[in-house]
């Protein structure tokens, strides 16, 4: 057998709404008109949170965050497909995500305005923390689904979140790996979004598509239209059932567009053209899902309104909640150093507070 | 009790630990089937099975990430780095991760997990297997680094650090896993960490060893007592992170001398951080500079070289003579 | 002579340096076409091309290990880190690589290279974009670390470290980037890596500092010499490996008291490096303890809280002054 | 475009001479008789030199080391069709890749006995150090590659060996991916043998073959018996054409085995049978090679003696060498820190002879 075929595979794309608010009947998930109009106003949420915070941030009321808008259908699409068993990992660009998974606004403020006290979410949520080391969340992700596995929990899978850039990570490849070859219950989404700050998709990896990379570990991958929330619920969905029932692991890839800044730090002008953002206004997540609810009759102008007016009210009051916050213990760093109580942590301790007693330090 | 050396005593702890405690799961490189590279954890596979006992494939970071996982999602995870050397491979999630989550949360997630590693030279060993670089690790707060000198406290300290709430770097000095043995008992036996221990008084001078060297030390003691008729006090470190400050300090102000013997390089190692804290607790007691005897700021040699640079009896026996007379 | 700030000035540096030699190549995350996420190497993708200034994909370690291979290969990598919180990706690079190809070949091998990383605190950022950790980086021998405090060093180190036969990390204080400007000459200038400055003589007190601390420390020197006419000698270390411990120990022969402040966490940090080699070289002239500024053993809190942890300049003025009352 | 396809793949064998030494005529390459012959000589001299070393090692002449026995096809292939401008690294299972290049046995002995002076090679051979950390230094020939095409050295490739352990590394990934976004000339050479110490291949990665990992970058993979010497020669020679002219990377998966101890300090015995030991000897690659030159005229008995006495030779008096050696200048650790002179190193080196002089640290 001299030159033979060791393997052949391929790769698939998933659209069910397209860019023009049309639904592929066949594929259309079967999902209430309530299921629908929660869905909605997730994506909804995300995308007002983020215009708030925005101002918020340029008043100097809270500091740097990574908006997600133009990305909700790629992680709202997923979390809607979780139950309260499953657990979620993140990095830094889902807000509509953790808004789902409990996470009030007041809470996020917080995280952004510089407070561990941000990072609230009960464990009993199964929501991981903000990770910021890009990809290093994945890891944890399947540890966590051995966990699961390892503890009989069937109904439980995790599902974490990466973007484009962090799939070039050295820890994306060995969660991957570690994750097919346990066949642990885990999903990854990579959020491909075009750009790594100010990193083209073409310079992060040659490869055509993310999702072929599940190749390399022989694991279901596949390349959704990550703006359209239909298909990414469904893709999740459908890898979560998969995971659930002891099949392994799958790679998502959702193929959507950062429309704001990299981070409130960031001038995306320097480095990409405004018609490219242009065209990716055009194919944006939440007016196709609109579209979609008013022909199916779930959504009409007064029910838009209503949801406009329940999102403000809803921002209004988490914003009056995280501004008249008391003022936090200062000394919390040295309570969460260890779990164990160490008598040089202790003499530090008493250091740094007869030190703010002083008036150093900007008491 | 029966005397074993500190491979079995690192063995017998984890058998019992996981015995106990279902959610105990060890993985690592070899550590399955293959009962490790050093026979550390032989038998456990056969015990508890391939679900508790995990050969990964080879990443280490990945090791240390799907721990992190596990310790987050209520196991406790036992992690071996077949060796520091490869070890540095998971620093970026062991101080961008596991050191932080408690703060990170203000409580509410944890991560506790052990990560065991062989560390130290003088075992003839291919480079990168023969380092000794404890305080890497201690410059991560969040992080416990322990190390145990002999198989009594090499068994009672993991099992602490097993039942330890925080991320511990458990490092197993290498020289001494065949070296000697010590009766162990059966029955549980823990200590603290974050203590030094006192294995000898004394009045004269404090000698402050860990690892590899807290045995040679000892014989460098008994031989300088012998000929002089010193008292000599005799403190094993075992916690490197956190630091013992007061079994120190309180043994300088009795001594007003204090020998340090450390088998790393000289700069930015742990006898570093303890004469800087004698300095801030105990200086106006100190008769005599504190002596620092260690390797040397080189890169680690190769085996054919390496026993001249690691400090060695007749080094530790003159610097304590010179500290005895200043 | 015009006046920059250490961004302009480390720009400079780079331009220069390039222009000189074609085989200086920067690479990194978003130094190209963006400039760098703090604008550092702003307009040299413009000037050079893609070729020599790369945007390379989101991988450290991949960063660190291709620079190695282009330093083994006769180019002069000048890497960035896009923040040093991301950096520990590339220690296993840098330890088990960079550091060691001269020591494993006799000289035959060497890596000429340079990892630029912003650090420090106080600047309002994210996790992972606060930390001082010069001495995890200084645990390793065969690295040179290397911190200036200012434009103008900032130039002048910046070029010796490109010119340098070692890898060397060299770790910008973010806090400086912008905060002041200073006369650079447009010549070249360089310093000599190794070797720290007496950037004011006096014989009442040593002050020691580096990188973010040198500026608010220089406040707080003038105004405790307003306050009590004390003369007060001010190091900046600049060099934190190899360090320079002969300017170190003449000062204290000089003064017989010494300040250290330290950006970082008390334990395992460039404070108990110096404490310790005062104790080895010059205990004897001391007058008081070494009295240590510095951060706290806690894993850095958010921005939130982070301006109460780091030294101010009222701690560092009652620090002196409690010094020079000892 | 409901659910389509986004890409279709396929991964590739490659044997030329098989298992009992029948060759391929379409396939075969055109290598001159003295070619062939060096080819072999090479193969040879690496399962002697495994041979002798073992012996020394178990006397305590030499410390620990791999043997490469039954994966000389993979290793000596490969660096048979480099050229003295490419460059090789590799790792540590690779000896008669290392004599090809010029290494002289007893060189290799003083590394082995914990010398630095075992690293001795001069760079102009471009051929570096014995990599010990799996897969670092694949990532070292993607930068060398750069640098080659930088300095328009049109005709250097590097060519990097790594084994299938080492593939779980994120660094591997981190390599494959800047190679294929540089388009840099280098050649990844995966040495499948099995086994990476005690855990075997099926534990260590969940694809079919290591060679579909090169699908995750669109980069040219095949799998290659890695027993077969001239499918290894052919297969990387195409490598490095495509290197050369500027078509970028490649990665070629050596489908091998370790027939010996992972190491001196290991024990096979512990975890696989010795069925699948003598299975594998059946396949090994000096056998099949050498009946293809007994075959093709170019070996006879005679000339096989020829080789037998030659290698013994050699080897005899590279022992020789190695063992009256004279001894190292002690304190070389202290010229070797730094590039530059530094007052605290020389401080601690007239230390460090002071104390050799007093009769310390076995001096
Ligand atoms: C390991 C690591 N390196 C660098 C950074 C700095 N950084 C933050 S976000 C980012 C780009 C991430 O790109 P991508 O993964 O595509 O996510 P996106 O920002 O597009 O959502 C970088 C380089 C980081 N957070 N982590
Ligand atoms: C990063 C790293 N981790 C662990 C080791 C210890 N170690 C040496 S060889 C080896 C197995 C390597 O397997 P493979 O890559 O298949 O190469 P082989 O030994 O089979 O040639 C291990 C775990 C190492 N050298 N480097
Ligand atoms: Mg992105
Ligand atoms: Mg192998």
């Amino acid at each position: 057998m001299p030159l033979t075929m060791a393997g052949e595979f391929s790769t698939s794309y998933l659209q069910i709404l397209d860019e023009s608010g049309e639904v592929d009947r066949e594929l259309e998930p079967k999902l209430s008109d309530a299921e629908l109009l929660r869905f909605y106003r997730a994506m909804y949420l995300s995308r007002e949170a983020d215009q708030r915070m925005l101002k918020m941030q340029r008043q100097g009321r809270i500091g740097t965050f990574g908006p997600g808008t133009g990305q909700e259908a790629a992680f709202c699409g997923p979390t809607f497909a979780l139950t309260d068993k499953d657990w979620l990992l993140g990095s830094f660009r889902e807000p509509g995500a953790r808004f789902m998974r409990g996470e009030p606004l007041s809470t996020a403020l917080l995280y952004y305005n510089g407070y561990e006290e941000g990072n609230a979410l009960s464990p009993d949520k199964r929501t991981l923390p903000i990770a910021v080391i890009v990809a290093s969340q994945t890891l944890h992700a399947v540890g966590i689904a051995y966990s699961m596995q390892y503890q009989g929990q069937k109904d439980s899978a995790a599902l974490v979140f990466l973007g484009d850039g962090a799939s070039s990570q050295g820890d994306f490849h060995e969660a991957l790996n570690f994750a097919a070859v346990w066949q642990a219950p885990v999903v990854f989404v990579v959020q491909n979004n075009q750009w790594a700050i100010s990193v083209p998709r073409s310079k992060q990896t040659h490869s055509r598509t993310i999702a072929q990379k599940a190749i390399a570990y022989d694991m279901p991958g596949i390349q959704v239209d990550g703006n359209d929330a239909l298909a990414m619920y469904q893709a999740t969905k459908e890898a979560l059932a998969r995971a659930h029932s002891g099949g392994g692991p799958t790679l998502i890839e959702a193929v959507t567009y950062r429309l704001m800044m990299h981070t409130t730090a960031d001038d995306p002008k320097k480095y990409r053209t405004e018609k490219e953002e242009k065209d990716w206004w055009s194919k944006e997540p939440l007016v196709r899902f609109e579209k979609y609810l008013r022909d199916k009759g779930v959504l009409d102008d007064k029910a838009k309104a209503t949801i406009e007016a329940e999102t403000r009210q809803y921002i209004d009051e988490e914003i009056k909640k995280f501004e008249t916050r008391t003022t936090f213990k200062p000394d919390a760093s040295f309570d969460y150093v260890f779990g164990t109580t160490h008598a040089e942590i202790e003499k530090q301790r008493a250091e740094f507070l007869a030190t703010l007693n002083q008036g150093g330090a900007d008491a | 009790m029966p005397k074993i050396n500190m491979v079995q005593a690192i063995n017998l702890a984890l058998r019992q630990e996981m015995a106990k405690d279902p959610n105990v799961i060890v993985l690592g490189e070899d550590v399955g089937v293959d009962g490790g590279v050093f026979r550390v954890t032989e038998g456990l596979h056969e015990q508890f099975g391939e679900r508790r006992v995990i050969d990964t494939p080879l990443a280490e970071s990945g090791i240390m990430g799907v721990s992190i996982g596990m310790a987050l999602s209520g196991l406790k995870p036992v992690a071996e780095m077949q060796f520091d050397g490869f070890s540095y491979l998971m620093i970026p999630q062991l101080e961008g991760n596991a050191s932080r989550y408690r703060s990170r949360s203000q409580g509410l997630w944890t991560v506790p997990l052990v990560v065991r590693m062989p560390y130290g030279g003088a075992v003839r060993a291919l480079e990168h297997h023969s380092e000794s670089r404890e305080a890497t690790y201690a410059t991560f707060p969040g992080v416990k680094v322990v190390i145990p000198s002999g198989p009594r406290n090499a068994r009672a300290l993991l099992v602490a650090a097993i039942r330890d709430p925080d991320p511990v770097v458990f490092m197993e000095p290498k020289r001494v896993y065949r070296a000697f043995r010590e009766d162990v008992p059966e029955e549980e036996e823990t200590m603290e960490i974050g203590k030094a221990q006192v294995v000898q008084e004394g009045g004269d001078l404090t000698v402050i060893s860990w690892g590899a060297m807290s045995h040679i030390t000892r014989q460098a003691i008994d031989e300088v007592q012998k000929r002089r008729g010193a008292k000599i006090e005799h403190i094993d470190l075992l916690s490197i992170a956190p630091m013992d400050t007061d079994t120190i300090s309180n043994s300088i102000r009795k001594t007003g001398r204090c020998v340090i013997v450390q088998e790393a390089p000289r700069s930015f190692g742990v006898s570093s951080e303890i004469t800087a804290r004698i300095n801030d607790n105990v200086l106006l007691y100190l008769e005599a500079p504190v002596k620092r005897i260690t390797n040397y700021d080189v890169v680690t040699p190769y085996f054919g070289r390496e026993l001249k640079y690691i400090p060695d009896q007749q080094r530790i026996e003159r610097g304590i003579e010179e500290t005895l007379e200043f």
